[in-house]
């Protein structure tokens, strides 16, 4: 039995009887090229997505297999791409995955050679300090005349124009609230 | 399921030849370079879907291509031809500008040079890394000094296996690991190949190539795990002016057919189809082209056989000559007799 | 200069000093990519000209020693054997070893391709293999061993063992020069009908100097005239090979492998003109003589094989005549 | 013009190919040909910087030969209207409008306005330190009393009527003036006038692409003007095929103006309060103006309910709605500004960097540094480590040594950040649309989004802050900071919920801006995006397939305002409400059933019928009649000439680049005599004209993107698939440089201005031209400027040539264009290199002073305006 078949699957025999004698097609082919599919109809589950490159906003699909991102292309149902990408919309399952995605919080301390490792709540701690440490020695309560400042010059930030909409509005509400002004985006670059 | 033309010549079904039965159409790529911008997506996207490795990061100085050719790693790459010549009626705006003569063939033998003291003579670009160094030459666009350029254009085009009707790779490939798919495309099968070398020289194109540290070879598949899902190959989807497009290889030889004209009648009198005549030394290639200039300024051979057309001559020679061998073997001793 | 850009400037052509013998044809000829090679180079490095060599050798002395046995010549049929049998060996490590999988030798087995030379190939090496292997045995059994049942059955079977390896050793001298043949490397298509003569030339004359050298000259005289007439085979049909008119043929004329061959077709000559001369007195010239004839087999292999590298690295040997002949049919069109 | 869309947005310019193909003509106007010129009917050769000679002289050669689309210019621009008396133009004053005041480079714009509007005298200089014509964003500044009438002249002949003015205006941009500044000769310049205007009119239709090209130039703005006028007379706005596309470069840089994070925008461009504002009222009264016409006359129910989010039940009509909580400006506080801040040292403590890679994305990389390199402490938020987080280890000053890692105080946290895929959100694409992202996979490790970090961040601070007196930490405390959470997560939907606005009456989500109130009942986030969650439905995640949806694909995705694909788009249809013509037809007037109706959603009040007209004494809304179609001008018509809100005059005029090898030949003003300069040792400027020894940096530089790279490169180089691609920073230049200068193709070169020097290999090709520009011959430089020290493949940072000058509208830098010497070999390295700048900056003889000295007109060199004259901030 287990000879007969492996006889059978011998492209040889399948050459003497079957279909391709000359043995360039059907019958060299592999059990995994006869099984093959593509891994996209195999994942769990796909999101939509759009691309973090241009502004264009070419519609992305994420397909997801075991919580891991396996393919990203296009999306042809977006009146904007036609599903179509870039080579960097294209590059975006190595932007995600690849190993140079950082995992860890680090921390230079003033004066240090080298980078450490922190604990995210940690470091979530300390820089609650230090915004409210420089929000105070940056404070401005009024002008010269008199009139109303009500902010700090100590705090600065500079965002890149791949936040979300919702992002922006948390920071900039955030730091209005704080009195911090200057607030920038690469928008002004 | 062997036709007449089974080595050679026109062949009308080569999945049927290959004894695939009620099979799907052959499914081709149409590769329009005249809507090429050079953006490399079908690059990117090609390696992201087949896990394809980097090649090399190496700067060519051939125009934008940093590529080089297709190769074992690089299955779609983008040419970048700078010429001395006008596209059609399109006005580079050169005219009446204080210009000097071209720096183009310059730069071209910079490059040239270089890649001559390569290893494989560039041959390892889209397979290897290829450092061509600084080269230090006589001062370009120097020319005689007298001529002005005016005019220019900029050529771009996505090359990729061609998917002959005749392989000459898969032909001579002793394993089966190269194979002719349903879809009449032809498939390199990673579990079966043992890397000995054949279908690279067997190739006409010089598409395929044996990677060096995994001791394959590879080269395009027209995604072949996608086509079986009814998708189509990742570069095609990607490429954003459709400049690649994916579909029947007769559909796709009508739509071309229709462009050549229409791009003829806008004065692109230069535009020439490329792989599309199933009458050529290939059968006609699976993925065919749009092209600009002659085939050759894309790195594309001219004129290229199947080196199987000449099989049976061959066969011939080589028998004749092993009888003779025999016959003089045996005559070298008949002659001094028994001992 | 053309006005497009696309034909070069004319430069000279190089020298002949082997670290830039390229582009024998200048660039303005021509148009390429940034002369960049439209072919990839062969992968295959030293093992395979080497293979070359020894495969032919083993054929070669396939037939010799089936001669040698069938006209009683014991020690060159001994030699031949053992020698051919080692060969064999030898073509099959360095085959192997050329893999870029070698643990995957046995895929070649998978299918039979009438197509692929290789394919080809590998079925003749099976069926010449076993009887080379057997041949050989029968000859090198230790005493204790031949008086016994097995030996005994051994020794019998040798004869007809040598016989069906030398039925066979033609194509496995032969079948090669077709593997060479079927690519796209011009060097090696274009000479496609002078190659086998090449080869299998190479393999008698090579198997000749293997006889001259190990077996006594009393019973070398079939292998002393093999060697002359392989060699002289093999010398016409390569000279033809330099005379092909065309631009590939520069391939063989020029650089490194014009050189090899040069060396080969001394050596070679050198040999043949020994082992009809001194060779038939002197052990020591015939031992001369055999060693050069399969030096010169040897430096032929490498020769052919770097004509064809050097044809895929230069794109000239491509681009030019595809380029003509597209000109010549199209005047041909033209005149319909 | 200013675009390089084939490289830089590949998959957009499927459209232009597609265009094409179906008989448009393209024409492609840069300073080298690019992979877009590839693809080009025509493209012309331009010197960079002087866009707006060129469209200047499109604009001369329209009027010239009356091929302006009279009817449209008449019904729909304030072409009739008159100015006033007091108006002076370039033409009397050698480069200048009336009001400009050379002791502080700025204008009172009052004598622009129009006759029958009188202005008051303002002096210029607030106006320009708090780049408030940039806060009128898309309202456009106000025009006291526009809604009752503008004084006009129908037939434009009266000679103060706009129309005339322009005429006289862009007199001298002729032809042949167009040659001798830009370097293109005419015939290829009429070639494109005749194009433009013959594709033009009622039954066709010119569309026009501008990218940072234009926007980062000192005189940015008024690119964009000079596009706007050559558009607007030739009926191309508010019409299909027709429009200016600004081609933005990021994701979601349309949404962080949107929803801003910039110093000087509240969200839906509300302006950020400054000290002139004393209460509410005031601030609005700015933004409203009285008696004006137009939709910001309801930004007293945008405000309202913006404060209602911000504070929630803490805001009440009784405090203002927390108006007093908001901080203010009263000066330059943008970006650059800050980093000199922090240079100079006891001013800025800490800084946020997220997403943003400034050590090698914004120009001058090296005062960027040296900036974070005195600082008290740094977050950096991203995917990958990047410059900006490792300048204390290995940044390009290290090899200098002006900054030591044992010596660099600033104290630096890296928070790894999660990408697009690890989180949901709506980036706004380049033409208005929301588009949302699902989250597809849990990040890891210590990701995490922006999302959470602020809020965390929010959070922490109101647990560390409670219970506090101080009056300054109320804003904090009544923080409505209440967004759904799953975990510690918040949910984007629910902040995108309260961006739309909500009712609090009821709690539902309004369905657009007309739905908000100014009595404290809504509550809303951003304006201009109400309307993204109406029916309590996500709008911004509708993907109803292409092939399911008419031609405007109304249903994927969320265009503000109110889902409309084109502005203004009552406009394609003629006063009567008719289409011009049956082939450019998208919206128009239905009679019968009384509504706008067409393809696309009317910009326009549905039921407002073109004929009616506006009772006496209306303002805002209720002021706009039935033909005006810029609903949200405040005279209701496209501005041919601004009256106010432009720091640098009413109309494009053309100056030199900040730093030029060319003297203006149009005016004595050279350069735009507004133009922020920062006059400081650590920002030194290359001569220009009139200065002396401008030919020490002979050539004219100018850098853009690679298709293969992303700006900064931290989303690029760091990939092997990109990388390979473009592996190594290059200048292209022409064959005739290479010949000057002695650069071999892929040797190596090294560009020089007086910042820095860096190292690069040399391209030569034909793609780059040299220019005869008033019968000299001009060369011109290219980079691509992705590379830094880490990554994949390494380089130079070609933005440490740039040195800070900015547009004084925007204050967006002049990154595009600089002088520069090229020579080839590699640059010193270390030390030696400080002195090889150094003797550059000796042989150009340049002080801080150089460049400095901005008002020329009139042969008169005023003073210069250097940072030790920059009125203190008080405080």
């Amino acid at each position: 039995m287990g000879v007969k078949r492996w006889i059978e699957a011998w492209p040889v025999y399948r050459q003497l009887t079957g279909t391709d004698p000359l043995g360039r097609g059907k019958a060299a082919q592999s059990a995994r090229s006869a099984g093959l599919t593509s891994r996209t109809e195999s994942a769990d589950r796909v999101a939509g997505s759009v691309c973090p490159y241009c502004a264009v906003g070419c519609a992305q699909r994420v397909f997801v297999k075991d919580g891991k991102v396996v393919q990203i292309e296009g999306n042809p149902d977006s009146p904007i791409s036609r599903g179509r990408l870039c080579p960097k919309g294209s590059a975006s399952k190595q932007l995600v995955t690849g190993p140079q995605r950082e995992q860890r919080v680090l921390y230079r301390p003033p004066y240090g050679t080298a980078w450490q490792e922190l604990d995210l709540d940690t470091a979530m701690d300390m820089v609650v300090d230090r915004v409210l440490d420089a929000r105070r020695k940056g404070w401005q309560d009024t002008d010269a005349d008199g009139r109303p400042l009500r902010r700090t010059m100590g705090l600065a930030s500079l965002g890149g124009a791949t936040l979300d909409n919702e992002e922006n509005y948390l920071i900039k509400k955030l730091f209005t609230a704080l009195g911090a002004l200057q607030i920038e985006n690469q928008a002004r670059i | 399921m062997t036709a007449e033309n089974s080595f050679y010549g026109p062949l009308a079904d080569p999945a049927g030849d290959a004894g695939h039965r009620e099979h799907p159409p052959r499914m081709g790529f149409f590769t329009d370079t005249s809507v090429c911008i050079g953006c490399k997506a079908c690059e990117v996207a090609c390696k992201e879907w087949n896990g394809i490795p980097e090649d090399g990061i190496d700067l060519l100085g051939m125009s934008f291509d940093n590529t080089g050719m297709l190769g074992a790693s690089s299955w779609r790459h983008v040419a970048f031809i700078e010429q001395e010549r006008p596209l059609g009626r399109q006005d580079a705006g050169l005219a009446g500008l204080p210009v000097g003569p071209s720096s183009t063939e310059e730069a071209e033998e910079v490059v040239a040079d270089a890649l001559e003291v390569a290893r494989r003579g560039g041959g390892d670009l889209g397979t290897a890394p290829v450092d061509l160094g600084f080269p230090s030459f006589d001062l370009p666009g120097a020319g005689t000094g007298t001529e002005t350029r005016t005019q220019f254009r900029w050529l771009m085009s996505s090359d990729v296996c061609k998917h002959c009707t005749h392989a000459g790779c898969l032909d001579v490939c002793p394993t089966g690991a190269l194979f002719r798919t349903e879809f009449g495309t032809v498939v390199v099968q990673p579990d079966i190949c043992n890397g000995c070398g054949y279908c690279v020289s067997g190739c006409p194109y010089g598409v395929i190539d044996r990677r060096p540290d995994d001791g394959r070879a590879w080269k395009c598949t027209m995604c072949y795990d996608r086509l079986r899902d009814g998708l189509e190959p990742a570069c095609a989807k990607a490429c954003p002016t459709d400049s690649i497009q994916f579909g029947p290889l007769d559909e796709l030889r009508r739509n071309a057919d229709r462009r050549l004209a229409a791009l003829h009648e806008a004065g692109v009198t230069e535009a020439q189809l490329y792989g599309r005549d199933p009458e050529d030394g290939v059968g006609g290639d699976g993925a065919f082209f749009l092209l600009l200039d002659d085939p050759e300024v894309y790195g594309l051979p001219p004129d290229p056989v199947v080196p199987t057309r000449d099989l049976m001559s061959m066969w011939k020679h080589a028998g004749v000559a092993a009888s003779a061998l025999l016959a003089v073997s045996a005559a070298v001793f008949v002659r001094g007799g028994r001992r | 200069m053309s006005r497009d850009g696309a034909v070069r400037q004319g430069r000279d052509g190089r020298d002949d000093d082997g670290s830039r013998e390229r582009s024998m044809v200048p660039r303005a000829t021509f148009r390429s990519y940034y002369g960049r090679p439209v072919l990839k180079p062969p992968v295959w490095e030293w093992k395979i000209p080497a293979y070359l060599f020894t495969g032919g050798l083993s054929a070669g002395a396939a037939l010799l020693a089936a001669g040698a046995d069938l006209t009683d010549r014991p020690e060159l049929r001994r030699t031949a054997r053992v020698g051919g049998f080692a060969a064999l060996l030898a073509s099959m490590y360095l085959l192997v070893a050329d893999l870029g999988r070698p643990e995957r030798f046995h895929h070649m087995l998978r299918v039979a391709k009438p197509s692929s030379p290789m394919s080809v190939g590998t079925w003749i090496l099976v069926a010449y293999g076993p009887g080379s292997a057997l041949a050989a045995t029968a000859e090198v059994l230790p005493a204790a061993v031949r008086g016994t049942l097995p030996g005994r059955l051994l020794r019998l079977a040798a004869r007809p063992a040598g016989l069906s390896a030398a039925v066979f050793a033609p194509g496995v001298a032969s079948y090669t020069a077709v593997l060479l043949s079927q690519t796209a490397v011009p060097a090696w298509h274009d000479a496609r009908r002078e190659l086998p003569f090449v080869f299998t030339g190479s393999a008698a004359a090579s198997a000749a100097g293997l006889g001259m050298l190990t077996a006594p000259v009393a019973e070398a005289g079939p292998a002393r005239r093999l060697g002359a007439v392989g060699a002289a085979a093999e010398i016409v049909a390569s000279r033809l090979i330099d005379r092909r008119p065309g631009l590939v043929t520069q391939a063989y004329t020029t650089g490194h492998p014009h050189r090899l061959r040069k060396a080969s077709e001394y050596l070679t000559l050198g040999g043949a003109v020994t082992a009809l001369t001194l060779a038939r007195r002197s052990r020591v010239a015939a031992a001369l003589g055999g060693l050069a004839l399969m030096a010169g087999s040897v430096l032929q292999r490498f020769g052919t094989f770097e004509a064809g590298v050097t044809s895929t690295k230069d794109p000239s040997y491509v681009v030019e005549p595809q380029r003509r002949r597209l000109q010549a049919r199209g005047e041909g069109r033209d005149e319909e | 013009m200013g675009s390089n869309m084939a490289e830089a947005h590949p998959v957009g310019f499927q459209w232009v190919i597609e265009a094409k193909a179906r008989g448009a003509k393209v024409i492609h106007i840069d300073p080298r040909f690019t992979r877009t010129s590839a693809h080009a009917d025509q493209h012309v050769t331009l010197r960079a910087g002087t866009d707006i000679a060129f469209l200047g002289g499109v604009i001369n050669y329209i009027l010239t030969h009356d091929l302006d689309f009279r009817e449209y210019v008449r019904a729909y621009t304030n072409a009739p209207f008159l100015l006033s008396e007091r108006y002076q133009d370039t033409e009397d004053l050698d480069g200048l409008f009336s009001g400009y005041d050379p002791q502080t480079a700025s204008y009172d714009a009052s004598s622009w306005s129009y006759a029958s509007t009188p202005m008051e005298e303002q002096p210029g200089h607030h106006l320009k330190e708090v780049s408030a014509p940039y806060q009128h964003g898309a309202g456009g500044p106000f025009i006291e009393g526009a809604a009752g009438g503008i004084e006009s002249d129908p037939a434009l002949e009266h000679p103060r009527c706009v129309f005339q003015v322009l005429k006289r205006h862009f007199s001298r941009y002729t032809p042949e003036m167009v040659e001798r500044i830009c370097g293109v000769p005419q015939e290829l310049f009429l070639d494109v006038c005749r194009a433009w205007t013959e594709n033009s009119g009622r039954e066709r239709t010119t569309a026009l692409v501008y990218s940072v090209g234009w926007t980062q130039h000192s005189v940015g703005a008024q690119f964009i003007r000079a596009g706007s006028i050559v558009q607007l007379l030739l009926g191309n706005i508010g019409r299909p095929g027709g429009g200016i596309f600004a081609l933005r470069g990021h994701a979601s840089i349309q949404g962080s103006t949107d929803v801003p994070t910039l110093f000087n925008l509240l969200p839906g461009y509300l302006p950020m309060p400054d000290t002139t504002h004393e209460d509410l009222s005031t601030y609005l009264d700015g933004v409203r103006g009285r008696g004006q016409k137009g939709f910001w006359g309801a930004a007293d129910a945008y405000m309202v309910s913006l404060l209602k989010e911000y504070w929630g039940d803490a805001a009440t009509a009784e405090n203002d709605y927390c108006f007093d909580y908001l901080p203010r400006i009263n000066g330059d506080h943008g970006t650059y500004r800050t980093v000199m801040d922090m240079v100079d040292g006891g001013k800025v403590f800490g800084y946020f960097l997220l997403g943003q890679n400034p050590a090698v994305g914004s120009a001058h990389g090296r005062l960027q540094r040296l900036g974070m390199a005195n600082l008290d402490w740094l977050v950096v938020r991203d995917l990958a480590m990047i410059e900006s987080a490792t300048f204390w280890k290995d940044a390009p000053e290290i090899e200098t040594g002006e900054i030591v890692t044992e010596k660099c105080r600033t104290e630096v946290f890296f928070f790894p950040a999660a990408s697009h895929v690890e989180k949901a959100g709506t980036f706004t694409q380049t033409q208005r649309m929301l588009q949302w992202r699902d989250q597809a996979v849990e990040p890891s490790g210590d990701q995490r989004s922006e999302l959470w970090f602020f809020h965390q961040l929010g959070v922490r601070l109101k647990e560390k802050l409670a219970g506090s007196t101080d009056e300054r930490d109320r804003p904090v405390l009544d923080l409505a900071w209440d967004y759904e959470t799953e975990g510690e997560e918040p949910s984007p939907s629910d902040v995108l919920r309260h961006i739309n606005g909500i009712d609090l009456n009821t709690g539902r989500t309004v369905d657009g801006y007309l739905d908000l109130k100014a009595d404290g009942t809504t509550a809303c986030g951003c304006w201009i995006y109400s309307g993204v969650y109406a029916g309590e439905t996500n709008q911004s995640r509708r993907r109803t397939s292409r092939f399911e949806t008419g031609p405007y694909d109304a249903e994927w995705g969320w265009t503000w305002p109110l889902n409309r694909r084109v502005l203004y788009n009552r406009a394609s249809a003629d006063p009567q409400g008719r289409p011009w013509s049956a082939r450019k037809k998208l919206v128009w007037w239905d009679a019968e059933a009384g509504e706008w109706t067409g393809h696309d959603t009317p910009d326009f009040e549905k039921n407002k019928p073109p004929d009616y007209k506006a009772p006496e004494g209306a303002s805002g809304i209720q002021a706009l009649d039935g033909d005006d179609a810029f609903i949200m001008m405040r005279d209701g018509k496209g501005w041919l000439f601004a009256p106010a809100g432009l720091a640098d005059g009413p109309m494009p005029t053309h100056y030199e680049p900040h730093e030029s090898p060319m003297r203006n030949l149009l005016y004595g003003q050279q350069g735009n005599p507004v133009r922020k300069v920062y006059g400081r040792p650590d920002n030194p400027s290359n001569p220009a004209p009139p200065e002396a020894h401008f030919e020490v940096f002979p050539f004219v530089f100018t850098a853009a993107r690679l298709t293969e790279h992303h700006t900064a490169g931290a989303m690029s180089r760091q990939l092997p698939y990109l990388a390979e691609l473009q592996p190594e920073l290059f200048v292209e230049v022409s064959p005739e440089l290479a010949v000057e200068r002695g650069l071999h193709h892929l040797d190596w070169a090294h560009v020089i201005t007086s910042r820095t020097a860096v190292d690069a290999r040399v391209v030569v090709t034909d793609r780059m031209a040299p220019l005869r520009v008033d019968g000299r011959v001009v060369h011109q430089v290219w980079m691509p400027y992705h590379w830094g020290q880490t990554g994949l493949t390494k380089g130079d940072v070609v933005n440490d040539l740039i040195g800070v000058v900015a547009d004084p509208n925007v204050f967006i830098q002049e990154s595009k264009v600089l002088t520069c010497d090229v020579r080839p070999g590699r640059r010193p390295r270390g030390p030696a290199l400080l002195e090889y700048v150094a003797d550059y900056r000796r042989r150009a003889g340049i002080t801080t002073e150089t460049g400095t000295r901005i008002a020329t007109a009139g042969g008169h060199v005023e003073r210069a305006h250097i940072e030790s004259d920059r009125p203190e901030e008080q405080s």
